[in-house]
């Protein structure tokens, strides 16, 4: 029943051919249509006059454009170093056995993610309407130090208080699911060695779940970059509002926002890079092969290209 | 004669550099249960895989039931076929997973009657009184409302056996369907498959349970390393092994 | 859609200019209406009814008053700036009057047809209101400013001053709108405010003295209604009608009904900004 | 060496006492911190004279407010069911095995989350200063039928269109993550049984991709609820361009705000709670037992409080 | 006499409303292998899981080397420890899961010297060299730098062993360290586990290998529903178990 057949006519296995890809012509009609559309609308997109090509590449470096993108990137940074650390914070606290922390942790995010940022950046920046002095004592009682609202809570430091404290309500869900999504067998693994609570999210459980936590964070901070512009409202200028500010002396909208596109598309590609290579890193262990970086993938490509063409 | 369930004639495949099957030949005739055994990375899965097409293959021919699997001939040259025509052959092959691959957000019966449903179109009615027989079949009439979760793994793989036999396969592929299984449960499972091949089902089964092998199995066939070392009927096999590492290896798992 | 209003004003009914009529573009007379955009927080030339829906203020008394010697009914949508030139320039809006001083470098943009003069005065928060007379005398304060106007570039270039000549650093606050430079104001994170001689006069009397107007009225600017620059005859309608309105006197009427005592024109120019 | 011993002292196993949970005194101390700075920090909220209670009162159903409320509810609902449509749309073929679809995937994803989305509802709004006719014909060949790009795209269709489209690249990622998460034998079990790749992505992957996807979705709907404040700079006047409106002409800025917050508090909440059944229901069969819904958990405690009560 | 190295006294444990330990009574001396085994559910996990307080306890008392585990008796009352405190009771304890639940972002040797640099705070040069000898000791020198998902399920699993023992317990705990193996690699690991039974380790084993309990336990627990059913010298339970219970069982796994 079970003997060996060797088809004749099929010849030497090992000379057998390879078999055929199928062909997909819808495919191939697909992406011609669709690269002669995208050449049809770049051409009138380049072409266009109204694009003013001119005035693009004369702001596309002005200092304030650059002070502007500076401001954007720093609040950036600041903010989304305060949301992440205050979302790990939230995430443990909102998880943890105590009810009080847990509630407590789970009413910061209610407020903080509910209410309008623009409110909470009024709020920080503004304080000082409410709130004239900030003092430390104790409550109903005398107050030992006190200080200027205006000066305790500087133009910046309101606006990464507002950014950061908003974005930390949206990270503390990121991290919990993240912190959620690794194996319970991990943490036992850790405790069943004396490992501490704090020792084991440190040392076990965060960097797990870092990979789970990215690609949204990445999402996040690609969003942050463009909410930096609501600052404004508090008198910061940062890339938009700065180039809003000069679109609303000269007129010249239209070639002035691709002067913020082309910015914003460069940095959000930067941060994608670095995405790419943060995923990468805390990938490690999840495969048995760590796949190429872009590079790699170059240089690859580059030698396969040699050897074809030495042929 | 008639023709062979499965006919592989040197199939070849490799991933990237790992050369996984080299040159496969082997037969399987109508209602014939062939027990599959070799070593961890001998290629046992993937040769499954490939007779399912989830994998294709490099070079070589692989037949079910006279038909090219997940290809076709023309001028000498093999063309992959179309996905629809894919899993238009893939209807007549049941397949069983180790790690059962139940869908978890199904109840049992929801997940023996969904491809029915689905791919066959049976009206749901319908459907469900089949499917409930067949769970009836498995043992499993009163867990038909439950969730995969809620199932102990026995209990699981006798859904996942009853949902590849609703599609009403003549050829039916298990892989290591007990290695996932406590021992005690591992019984219930082989008691279920041999009830099949008592039906007359043909069966190509990847197991370390020898003892099934040799009571059911027809054929028994040992791979290593990407390639069909010995063949024969199981008790033989077994008892008085031609090859060296079959000796070695049944040393171990025996 | 948006919030179209029709204003119920005390302004005399206009009678329709036939002449002028046939100069409006074919697709507006068609229509039988003409779409402004409106601001609705620059009080008094601009701000929202009790209802809290309704535009009302000098400028959408005056654009409706040309509407009716144009013999076209008007559309006001209130807009924020971003979509001001965007919206002339693709029709969205035929005109758009929204306190837009007419100046050189806006000109190759839009049209402007000029509806009256205004200048720029300080604001001073009760506190610092003693020390500040003067553009000059802002150096080592805050100064809120609100986006767009042209004090922002006044009080840019007096930070230079005050920097060149060594004085203390003059910091410039620019808000998106008036609300915000007020309430920068209020809370004491701003000194002074440079804005429109017409707001300031308004919040230094709405204030109750938290607030005083310091020193004078500098720099007279035309405020231009702007038109898309591919219609010039739309230009000369609306110029012409202007012109009517302020022979017939019913543009003295509605400044006085606003309050407004400064910057009326004894004629309505086009592109009049030559700074 | 294995004999069975009953320590005498301890008395009868079934009487010997339940073990006392550990007194955390710092828990204690830091609960009653927290609840008296909350309570000193909400009187003073609350008797503070500037937040005008009695404004408040007068706006919060005011029909401008309850308008711009049902524009902003309107906009969220449409421009969230366009991001998610267009997001898995977009993860689809970000992961098909067409390299085309797959790079043009990834370009719209770059393009859209990497602009403001200020210059995207511009663009919707003004595209008739690009394009001032739509025509349906060849390119740069006759056109059949064509309309006014205003007429077409009106006011409320550029605002959806801008808030969707962006979101949609946003959900694309988000989508993505869930979809890898699945686990890939799911995939082969469904292609095995014959089904094809649309039945297996439909009644297979997405459904249990779903329980990965439905968290990371709530935190867009929350901001998109406060993002549609941004098409006020096409002149569409949602809940918080409202009150802006309405407090720049009576400078009562603190209490309209105050309303606001309300407002968005009130919708986060709902939606919040939508979220919760939406997991509930789609994390179906992943546990033995259900989660108790707050309402079932309400009942529970009544019921025992009822019986402690009884005693 | 030398104390008991775990001394449980009617044990109780219940989730919800399922009694899952109902009043266990057990002594294991110091150098005692005890093979613990029995149904799916019938408790084993969840006695070992107690006895490492990954589980708190309802009734009864449970010691290991005289202290009281997770809890301290004061005015006749158990007062559940501090975290702090359960930990450092932990440290004395090894624990070897069926999973194996290695770290996966870690290498091999990460692994093993991850708890005795961060918990004992042992300086993490002589860490290493240590690791190094534990990873020979199972014979996996070579694999020192590969992160789990490349090894093999043997090779994790002798990791783990390494990883517990890095913290030189006196006491480990095996919850059926070798039934996600696949048959072939369950050898490797009893070959360890017997290894450190002969260098003397009290150990506690849940398993279904019942040649590895005949040659290597010193004691053989059968438990049942929460209850311990039967217990003596494996080999004469394995070949004359006094209960009907038992007996079925062990016609079902051997
Ligand atoms: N998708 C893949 N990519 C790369 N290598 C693979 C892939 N699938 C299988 N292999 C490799 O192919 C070899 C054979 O794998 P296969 O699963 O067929 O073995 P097997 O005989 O079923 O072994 P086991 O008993 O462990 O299941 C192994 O070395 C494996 O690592
Ligand atoms: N965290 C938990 N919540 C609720 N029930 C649980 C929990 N852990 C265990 N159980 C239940 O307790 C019982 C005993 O479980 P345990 O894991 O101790 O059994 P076991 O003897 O180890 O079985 P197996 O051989 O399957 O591992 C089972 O019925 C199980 O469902
Ligand atoms: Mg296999
Ligand atoms: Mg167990």
């Amino acid at each position: 029943m079970t003997e060996t057949l060797v088809r004749t006519d099929s010849g030497d296995a090992a000379a057998s051919p390879r078999p055929v890809p199928p062909r997909r012509p819808g495919q191939r009609v697909a992406a011609v249509v669709v690269a002669f559309l995208l050449v049809f609308l770049l051409e009138g997109w380049i072409t266009n006059p109204r694009m003013q090509w001119g005035t693009v590449g004369e702001f596309l470096f002005s200092p304030v454009i650059m002070e502007g993108l500076r401001t954007t990137l720093l609040l950036t940074f600041l903010a989304m170093a305060l949301g992440i650390v205050g979302g790990v914070v939230l995430a443990v606290l909102r998880m943890s056995a105590n009810p009080i922390l847990s509630r407590l942790s789970w009413c910061y995010i209610w407020l903080f993610r509910g209410t309008p940022l623009l409110v909470q950046l009024l709020f920080w920046y503004f304080l000082s309407a409410i709130v004239p002095t900030i003092g430390l004592g104790i409550p109903w009682g005398p107050t030992f130090v006190q200080a200027d609202t205006n000066d305790l809570i500087t133009q910046l430091a309101a606006a990464v208080l507002g950014l950061g404290l908003h974005e930390a309500a949206y990270m503390a869900e990121i991290v919990r699911a993240g912190i959620t999504s690794v194996d319970d067998g991990q943490n036992e693994a850790a405790q069943a060695l004396g490992m501490s609570r704090g020792q084991t999210l440190r040392r076990i459980v965060l960097p797990q779940a870092l990979r789970i936590i990215i690609p949204p964070t990445g999402n996040q901070a690609i969003s942050m970059l463009k909410t930096t512009s609501l600052v404004f409202a508090i008198a910061v200028p940062e890339l938009l509002t700065s180039i809003q500010g000069i679109y609303s002396r000269n007129f010249q909208q239209v070639p002035l926002l691709v002067v913020a596109c082309f910015w914003y598309l460069v940095a959000t590609s930067v941060l994608g890079v670095g995405q790419y290579y943060l995923e990468r890193r805390f990938g490690r262990g999840t495969s048995r092969h760590l796949p190429p970086t872009p590079l790699q993938r170059l240089r690859g490509a580059a030698r396969n290209h040699r050897k074809e063409s030495a042929r | 004669m008639t023709p062979a369930v499965i006919r592989a004639e040197s199939v070849y495949k490799s991933f990237g550099r790992t050369d996984v099957l080299k040159g496969i030949d082997l037969t399987v005739a109508p209602g014939e249960v062939m027990c599959l055994v070799g070593p961890s990375g001998s290629g046992k899965s993937t040769f499954l895989r490939c007779v399912n097409h989830l994998e294709t293959i490099d070079r070589g021919r692989l037949y079910v039931r006279d038909e090219l699997v997940g290809y076709e001939e023309r001028d000498g040259k093999l063309h992959e076929l179309h996905e629809k025509a894919v899993a238009r052959r893939r209807r007549g092959i049941g397949m069983v997973f180790q790690r059962f691959n139940l869908f978890p957000h199904m109840t049992a019966l929801e997940n023996v009657i969904e491809a029915p449903v689905q791919v066959r179109k049976v009206p749901k009615r319908q459907a469900r009184e089949r499917g409930a027989e067949l769970l009836d079949r498995v043992g499993l009439a009163d867990k038909a409302g439950s969730y995969p979760a809620q199932l102990s793994g026995g209990q699981q793989q006798r859904v996942a056996i009853a949902r590849a036999l609703a599609m009403k396969p003549e050829l039916m592929l298990f892989d290591e369907p007990t290695s996932a299984l406590d021992p005690e449960l591992v019984g219930e499972v082989l008691e279920v498959m041999r009830a099949l091949a008592d039906d007359g089902m043909t069966m190509v089964v990847v197991t370390h349970e020898m003892g099934f092998a040799r009571e059911v199995g027809d054929s028994l066939v040992f791979m290593d390393d990407g390639a069909v070392v010995e063949t024969g009927p199981p008790a033989e096999v077994l008892s008085d092994p031609r090859h060296e590492r079959t000796r070695a290896f049944l040393s171990k798992v025996l | 859609g948006g919030t179209t209003t029709v204003n119920q004003s005390k302004v005399p009914e206009q009678r329709v200019d036939p002449a002028l009529r046939a100069l409006l573009p074919r697709d507006i007379r068609d229509k039988g209406s003409i779409t402004s955009a409106v601001g609705n927080d620059y009080p008094p030339l601009s701000l929202l009814d009790i209802d809290n829906k309704t535009v009302i203020g000098a400028e959408p008394d005056l654009i409706h008053a040309v509407g009716q010697i144009l013999g076209v009914r008007v559309r006001l949508v209130q807009t924020n700036f971003d979509s001001i030139i965007g919206g002339v320039r693709s029709r969205r809006y035929d005109v758009a009057i929204q306190a837009m001083l007419d100046k050189k470098e806006r000109q190759s943009q839009v049209t402007f047809v000029d509806y009256m003069k205004t200048s720029s005065s300080i604001l001073a928060s009760g506190k610092a209101a003693g020390n500040i007379h003067s553009l000059t005398s802002l150096c080592g304060s805050q100064v809120a400013v609100e986006q767009g106007t042209s004090q922002v570039d006044d009080v840019a270039a007096q930070a230079e001053k005050c920097a060149a000549n060594g004085k203390p650093e003059l910091e410039k606050l620019v808000f998106p709108d008036s609300v915000g430079c007020f309430q920068a104001l209020s809370t004491g994170r701003a000194d002074a405010f440079v804005g429109g001689t017409p707001t300031v006069v308004y919040q230094a009397e709405m204030s109750h003295g938290r607030f005083r107007t310091a020193g004078e009225p500098y720099r007279f600017l035309p405020y231009g209604i702007l038109i898309n620059k591919e219609e010039p005859t739309l230009v000369r309608a609306v110029r012409g009608a202007l012109q009517k309105l302020i022979d017939n006197g019913t543009y003295a009427k509605i400044l006085k009904q606003w309050n407004i005592r400064s910057g009326a024109l004894k004629s309505a120019t086009v592109n009049g900004g030559t700074a």
